[in-house]
């Protein structure tokens, strides 16, 4: 097979959605990049003893020190004179925004020129799909089952959009893969600009959130035409809409694509529809 | 004491088939144990799962290398995995299939269409609990009632009688 | 002394074609080689569209089924219904 | 008390359950995440009063530091990399004499990552003076969940209780799990002397100086040592009330009476060396073997003790010291530091990351060790 | 190299910052501040090219690790609850064989929270596969920082020199500091033969399952046993170059030829424990000092070789193990596991959190040692 | 003496800001709390054993963690069925900024019932001045010293409110010494609100800064006065500034109060000034 | 067992007055008992002034002298110069 | 070996004092060893720093119990701290002071306005060099131009010059 910089025989699920955002962000990036990796499913899937995947420069530590490590390669490379190569993270939410969120807000404070890229399956799934605190309110994962008492998730999504913007780094964005372009886009757009950049993917995951492999794209759309993930770029400061759904979908439509979703009631479903609602109202 | 080893798809329910089975042999006072292959394996890739029968306490904690029994849920695995690794001499092979196949290496193969089985009553082309039923018409190492009885401990209500219909029929179709 | 690592392209060896139960069949004549397919399949398994030609010059979509795990992406992503799953043989 | 044939964690979920812990607080990990996903399930049904998802495992520990202090029940579970993060709170918890309770999932130590099973996870932190109780299987593991609060709460010292990641944890087998009411009668509500309450303000976590610095440091040594007679009285008195015993509750034998060849070792393992020296013994070979259950404290009397009369031992640890002695080899060699005569010890690692030590891997061994001469392998 | 009278911390980042390294991250912790601050302010000044200040010491060790692997010589210090913090990272770097070194301020670990000096911070790594090297002082810490980078890239794994907290990181004395042209000619540039180079692209960090992992961790153990080799050649060819040596690289014996009874410690305290000896040595007691120098890769061999003509040894380690026996005592009881003879050996733990040990302590330590019989003691 | 809540005899420097900050967060919301501290100069003057200036139950881990700790005592009050004691936590900016970041975020999202104060002395103090990423930019500090190349701190101050405040917890407040009486008023307003609520509080430090004890007060109103310290106060999600300085004074005049900016150029004076500028810009 | 801890009150043993080396003296007859030396006193060691009486009723503010360590707000901070600082007696 | 201990306030700068001290004695080919009371002592407190001077290597590390001198450079401290505690048979006190002290259990103290001095040079009164001053005088054991050359070393330009002036002064006073 010719020379690829993400090679085919990787272990994930059919139809994984991460899969798909990983792929592109090595061949857009790639291949002048060190790519650093957190524990997770991109890892297990790509990296398995004496195999990888991967066909640019690869190096995971631990769960949460991505941040860290692309900052310890970044200035490596600074120290040896080399101002072209690209040190890319590519983590989970889990590894995003809560294991290494303290890594994260480090390397943003010191601005590390580093493109942190952020797929986000919305629990924690290399372990058998756990809650995240990117999980949605009300999913069902296996520490936030339905019970008797608490159904599902009981927080909403962490903003974390938001969060990182606060930190005043040049560039922030949300992407999904049901939009590969605009996530090409972004990544290029990012990988142009010094200092710290930012990109959160939706990344939906077949057996975590109970959908069928094929669907991803679907769901993948579906989520931004709902309104539940908006497409946003934060350039400096200035927060822009990247796509405006012309007409939302009612939320429930996205919900039946998946099981994690199936105890939701009618008065749950309307509680996200007034949440989504309220969201958009800012926007004008 | 008997070991079994079930070959399946991540996502198939091997694993539920090897628990349901050591739930049922527990029924009529076995020992049993049963186990995942220790992996990371995702959904479609193969997997394995494991079951111990004995009528003496099980004590060892180790993989099963040379099992008694091996139960294939889904017969394109036939191709990509050997199913009759390490397969006892006089061992069993169950395979769910629409064709007539021979696992080499095994002293009998027995084959039951459970996809089709399982379409029927469940709608869809989960065979797990159905292939425990061809497993006991074959093995007689599980009552028919203790697996019903575990089955529908695990799944409520309709979908529990519909597992319990799948699996009898496999069990009929194999008894005869 | 062993400095864990793995190699560029390893990942060859791991035949996830084995994976499939469903099968994409690629039909050459309804083929628009828009690259779609291509561009989203998971495992980068499509190739043939050679997206920096010109549409007249591109070969056809085709699949790697050594490694294809028949998850049907591409089968929804085509516009053109050029790709058709079918259960993989037994 | 009721027959189940389920999962070992979540057997031992329900065993923690039963405990009625205030907090509990996880972060999953493999091999420990089902034992988090039973409590989160008994949460979600109301069974247990509050259950928090933290951030990461340093949160986790230090969140029922803070509950235990609060004068509340406290429980987390974890593994591997997880207790590795909390390393710096797991010192601090026996110091500051908060009597947590951890589930262990034994697993491996990165890097190379890696899921499976071995104890290094647990044994780096066996100079903290935390009480570590490593068990054959989920049935001990169950027994041994009330019996880690009740030491706990009588030495003030934390107890983590060590389960093979996988081969226990993952495992469906017929347990007998103690109920509630039950093993209230067992287990006191926790009450301390001193804790986190208005009425009655006390500053906790001080930082102390030279002048006493290593006086609570000594003082945890000697709890900590002379814990071994809590751990066994715990253990005898649960045996008495449940009719389930594991040795004397510090190590247990096997066929040790006329053994001249005794394999030392704990955890799921020795179960297979149970078969092993079975085997052997059938073939008329004088094998035995010595199971560590209290490896903190560290029973070295009872150890010198039952293989005072041994020719040789060997030493199976699933844990090392990279260009040392191994730790558990170091304890047993240890134990003979003041006696006159000892057997010839010999060193064996294995069932590293996974590795499986099987029954005829455990004849193998007793077969080397019968030879009587001296070795440090790796298996 | 000239003669300096400068605080130990500041001619030891002198040091370091001679042996050029591309890459320092660093978080503040006392007793190793002054180490960072004094690289700090080299960067300042343009002598070192990048300086991280990283949010804390996960990121630190996580910062060199990822810069190692990008082919940089890197290097970080820290203390105590910082070296705690790093522990998942420790193992890791082992592990993934990053050729890092850090500096270490020994401390106490809390609780109680304490700044002091006490081993149990590198103590508590021993298992990990790191190269530990305890300096008597500041001069040797200084001679040691690029024997560590050396001894590092040779053998292809992290080295932590241990130095005491405060007594040696915060005292004056009048120090030779090598100059960079100097070191330039002992420690070659470091050139790794894999890195992350997008020219030639591998994968590093993987995971290994259970039929590889074990394998990894026994090839660690194997070159850190081996590496006692390297560690005395370096320090040799230190030595030929640089003029100083200390003891035989390994370890050093003082007084030992015709010593029936022996001290056995590191670190800084052996300074005291000379002045001691020669006291007694004065009053015609035979009694001598082994200290030893590396402590992991242990020196079991030169140990038990060292001691093989003493009535009885005493250890005397400022670690412990809460509730067992005490870690450096479990390597020298070790280091005879197979001899058939051996002197009485007994442990004193003391000088923990900064408890002072002094030469008068020392005395009494020896007289007690001297009197033949086992003991184990707190001091 | 009578009973207190903050008794004399600590071992603080004499002038501490902090100390005038700590009292009156214990004595405002004591006696009934528990105070959660992380390692710092407020945890060793209060507490150097057998001693505590403490008149309120106390409890300090380490300096990562006091996020986490206090998340373990609310929900262990909760489950004892204590629905009236306030769980307060007192860090400093390095416990709060940097190390204890993770899990502050952590709590935060979890929105655990804890009132955390941070007082900002702008670097690690008790380890003797060196640098956090609350330093403000060109602050010489042992790990941020002026040589020859790097002149001082080489990042703006990190933006803790607004990045406190993208978490959408219900309450965040900045304060400083120099306005006691609204700290008291921030603090019992958000010990009257459930949920996380947050207030930073400006604390100079004497030694750290170069400044004399006396002046503790005016510098912590300088600060206000020249712009570069905002009073805010954000209520579900409703910023509002709550303290307005009439004519903002030049940065220049707080600069000369402290050591640590004597070697501050003209030219840095007035990029930080014209920084302080465009922050004001936004304030309309 | 010893669980560390420390009892409340017990700082009192530390007498920081040994600390100063300038000492604030209090001029009770320029004292309008405002309490805000009181306020903000970093050692919270002056007193007095009850806050929660009228003007009239309140004591003037007073140091314990055993404590205070010298710094001067409460002399920055008084707004009728009833405090002045002076050099510790040797 | 001669063992000092500087008595000072966190912030006076007694380690410095007792690190210049061991500078300039280095500099006359002494061994030499000088660190802090390892505290956490703030601003104000009552420090303590040491220095140890020999002409034989010096091995151990280990705090100064027994002083052979020791220098006070606030003379408030005197009611505070036992400053004398340990004094060596025969040691010397040297103190800051304007008045006339006798320091318990010192065989000789002397005493010297430091203050004084210091604010006449300095502006200021910091004192922890120009005791130094006084300590040459009447000890003998270090150099006045070793300890000005490590004062000038320490201190750059202006700011050494009036050090230098203030020690100097000081030394002369107690010379007479
Ligand atoms: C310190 C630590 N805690 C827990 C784990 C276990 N773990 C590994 S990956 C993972 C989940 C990763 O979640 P995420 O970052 O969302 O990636 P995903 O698996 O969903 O792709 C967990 C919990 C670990 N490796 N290290
Ligand atoms: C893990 C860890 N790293 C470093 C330290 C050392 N340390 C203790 S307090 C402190 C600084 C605290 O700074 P801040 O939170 O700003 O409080 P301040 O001292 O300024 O009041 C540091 C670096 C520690 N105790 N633990
Ligand atoms: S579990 Fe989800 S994220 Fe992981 S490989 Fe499968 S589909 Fe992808
Ligand atoms: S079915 Fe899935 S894996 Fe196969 S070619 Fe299509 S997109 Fe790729
Ligand atoms: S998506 Fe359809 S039309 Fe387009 S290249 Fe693929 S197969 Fe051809
Ligand atoms: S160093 Fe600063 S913060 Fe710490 S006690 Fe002194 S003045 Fe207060
Ligand atoms: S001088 Fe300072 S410490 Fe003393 S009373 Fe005034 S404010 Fe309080
Ligand atoms: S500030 Fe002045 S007037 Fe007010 S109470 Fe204090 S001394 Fe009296
Ligand atoms: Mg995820
Ligand atoms: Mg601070």
């Amino acid at each position: 097979m010719a020379k690829k910089l993400f090679y085919p025989g990787h272990t994930g699920c059919a139809g994984c959605g991460m899969a798909i955002i990983f792929r592109h962000v090595v061949e857009t990036l790639g291949p002048d990049m060190i790519l650093v990796n957190a524990t997770s499913c991109s890892e297990i899937i790509s990296t398995p003893y004496p195999r990888t995947c991967l066909g640019v420069p690869y190096i995971h530590v631990t769960f949460e020190n991505a941040a860290s490590v692309a900052s310890g390669i970044v200035r490596a490379l600074k120290a040896q004179g080399n101002t072209h190569t690209k040190v890319v993270i590519f983590a989970g939410d889990g590894g995003t925004y809560d294991i290494g969120f303290g890594a994260v807000s480090g390397m943003l404070e010191r601005n590390e020129n580093v493109l942190y890229v952020c797929y986000d399956n919305e629990a924690y799934m290399n372990t058998g799909n756990q809650r995240s605190s990117a999980t949605p309110k009300f999913a069902r994962t296996t520490t936030s089952p339905v019970g008797k008492i608490h159904p599902g998730k009981d927080m909403f999504k962490k903003p974390i959009v938001e969060i990182v913007a606060a930190h005043k780094v040049p560039y922030v964005a949300s992407a999904s893969v049901g939009y590969i372009n605009d996530l090409n886009d972004k990544l290029r757009k990012a990988a142009s600009m010094d200092g710290s950049k930012f990109i959160v993917v939706f990344s939906p995951c077949v057996p975590g959130w109970g959908e069928d492999p094929s669907v991803t794209l679907d769901v993948g759309k579906l989520v931004v035409e709902t309104g539940l993930w908006k497409m946003v770029e934060i350039v400096d400061g200035k927060r822009t809409l990247t796509y405006r759904p012309k007409e939302r979908k009612p939320v429930g439509e996205y919900f039946r694509t998946q099981k994690r979703f199936k105890h939701m009631t009618k008065e749950m479903i309307g509680e996200m529809q007034a949440h989504v609602d309220k969201e958009w109202e800012m926007e004008g | 004491m008997i070991e079994v080893r079930f070959h399946g798809r991540g996502g198939q329910g091997a694993v539920t088939a090897a628990e349901l089975l050591a739930v049922g042999a527990a029924e009529s006072g076995n020992y049993v144990q049963s186990f995942p292959f220790f992996g990371v394996e995702r959904r479609g890739a193969p997997v394995q799962a494991f079951c111990r029968i004995s009528d003496k306490e099980i004590r060892i904690h180790q993989n099963v290398y040379t099992p008694d029994y091996i139960v294939v849920l889904d017969s394109t695995l036939l191709q990509a995995v050997d199913v009759s690794a390490g397969l006892k001499k006089g061992g069993v092979a169950v395979v769910n299939t629409n064709k007539q196949v021979k696992i080499k290496g095994a002293e009998a193969t027995y084959c039951v269409d459970a996809t089709g089985i399982a379409r029927k009553h469940l709608g869809k082309p989960i065979v797990n609990t159905a292939m425990l039923g061809a497993f006991a018409a074959v093995t007689g190492l599980v009552k028919i009632d203790a697996l019903e009885k575990a089955i529908r401990h695990r799944f409520e209500g309709e979908l529990g009688e519909k597992n319990v219909a799948a699996i009898r029929e496999c069990y009929e179709v194999l008894k005869k | 002394m062993i400095i864990p690592h793995a190699k560029v392209g390893s990942s060859l060896k791991n035949k996830t074609g084995g994976w499939r139960s469903q099968k994409p069949i690629f039909n050459p004549e309804l083929c628009k080689k828009c690259g779609l397919c291509q561009l989203h399949c998971p495992e980068n398994c499509i190739s043939g569209v050679e997206m920096d030609k010109k549409v007249e010059e591109r070969s056809v979509a085709k699949t790697d089924y050594d490694f294809c795990k028949g998850c049907g992406i591409c089968a929804k992503v085509c516009p053109f219904g050029a790709i058709k799953m079918v259960e993989e043989e037994k | 008390m009721v027959k189940k044939t389920v999962e070992g964690s979540f057997a031992i979920a329900e065993a923690i359950k039963n405990c009625e812990p205030d907090v509990v607080a996880c972060y999953p990990i493999t091999s420990s995440s089902h034992i988090a996903e039973g409590l989160a399930q008994f949460y979600a049904d109301g069974e247990i009063k509050e259950y928090i998802r933290t951030e990461q495992e340093f949160s986790s520990i230090s969140a029922i530091v803070g509950a235990s202090a609060a004068g509340s029940r406290a429980v987390s579970a974890t593994s591997s990399q997880g207790l590795a993060l909390m390393h710096e709170v797991v010192y601090a918890a026996a110091g500051m004499r908060v009597p947590i309770v951890m589930a262990i999932g034994n697993r491996a130590l990165s890097a190379p990552l890696n899921i499976w099973d071995d104890w290094q996870d647990s044994i780096a932190e066996r100079d903290s003076g935390w009480i570590q109780i490593y068990c054959e299987n989920a049935q001990e593991a169950i027994d041994t969940a009330p019996q880690a609060f009740k030491i706990a709460e009588k030495v003030m010292l934390p107890v983590m209780f060590c389960i093979d990641g996988f081969y226990i944890t993952h495992s469906v087998e017929t347990f007998e799990v103690p109920g509630m009411e039950e093993i209230r009668k067992f287990l006191p509500k926790f009450n301390p002397k001193l804790k986190l309450d208005p009425k009655n303000p006390v500053s906790l976590g001080v930082y102390a100086m030279p002048t006493h610095y290593q006086m609570f440091r000594e003082d945890v040594h000697r709890d900590a040592a002379a814990s071994l007679k809590v751990v066994k009285q715990v253990h005898d008195q649960y045996g008495k009330t449940f009719g389930r015993t594991y040795g004397d509750g510090l190590v247990e034998g096997y066929k040790l009476k006329d053994a001249r060849f005794i394999l030392v070792s704990m955890a799921s393992v020795c179960g297979n060396i149970k078969e092993a020296v079975d085997a052997l013994r059938q073939k008329g070979m004088k094998v035995g073997l010595l199971r560590i259950r209290s490896y903190r404290p560290f029973p070295y009397g009872q150890v010198a003790k039952a293989l005072a009369k041994a020719k040789a031992v060997a030493v199976l640890e699933k844990s090392y010291n990279l260009g040392g002695k191994h730790p558990l080899y170091s304890d047993v060699i240890g134990s003979f530091v003041d006696e006159k005569k000892r057997p010839v010890i010999s060193s064996i690692v294995g069932g590293l990351g996974g590795k499986d030590v099987t029954v005829r891997d455990c004849e193998g061994m007793l077969k080397k060790l019968a030879k009587g001469k001296h070795f440090e392998v790796w298996w």
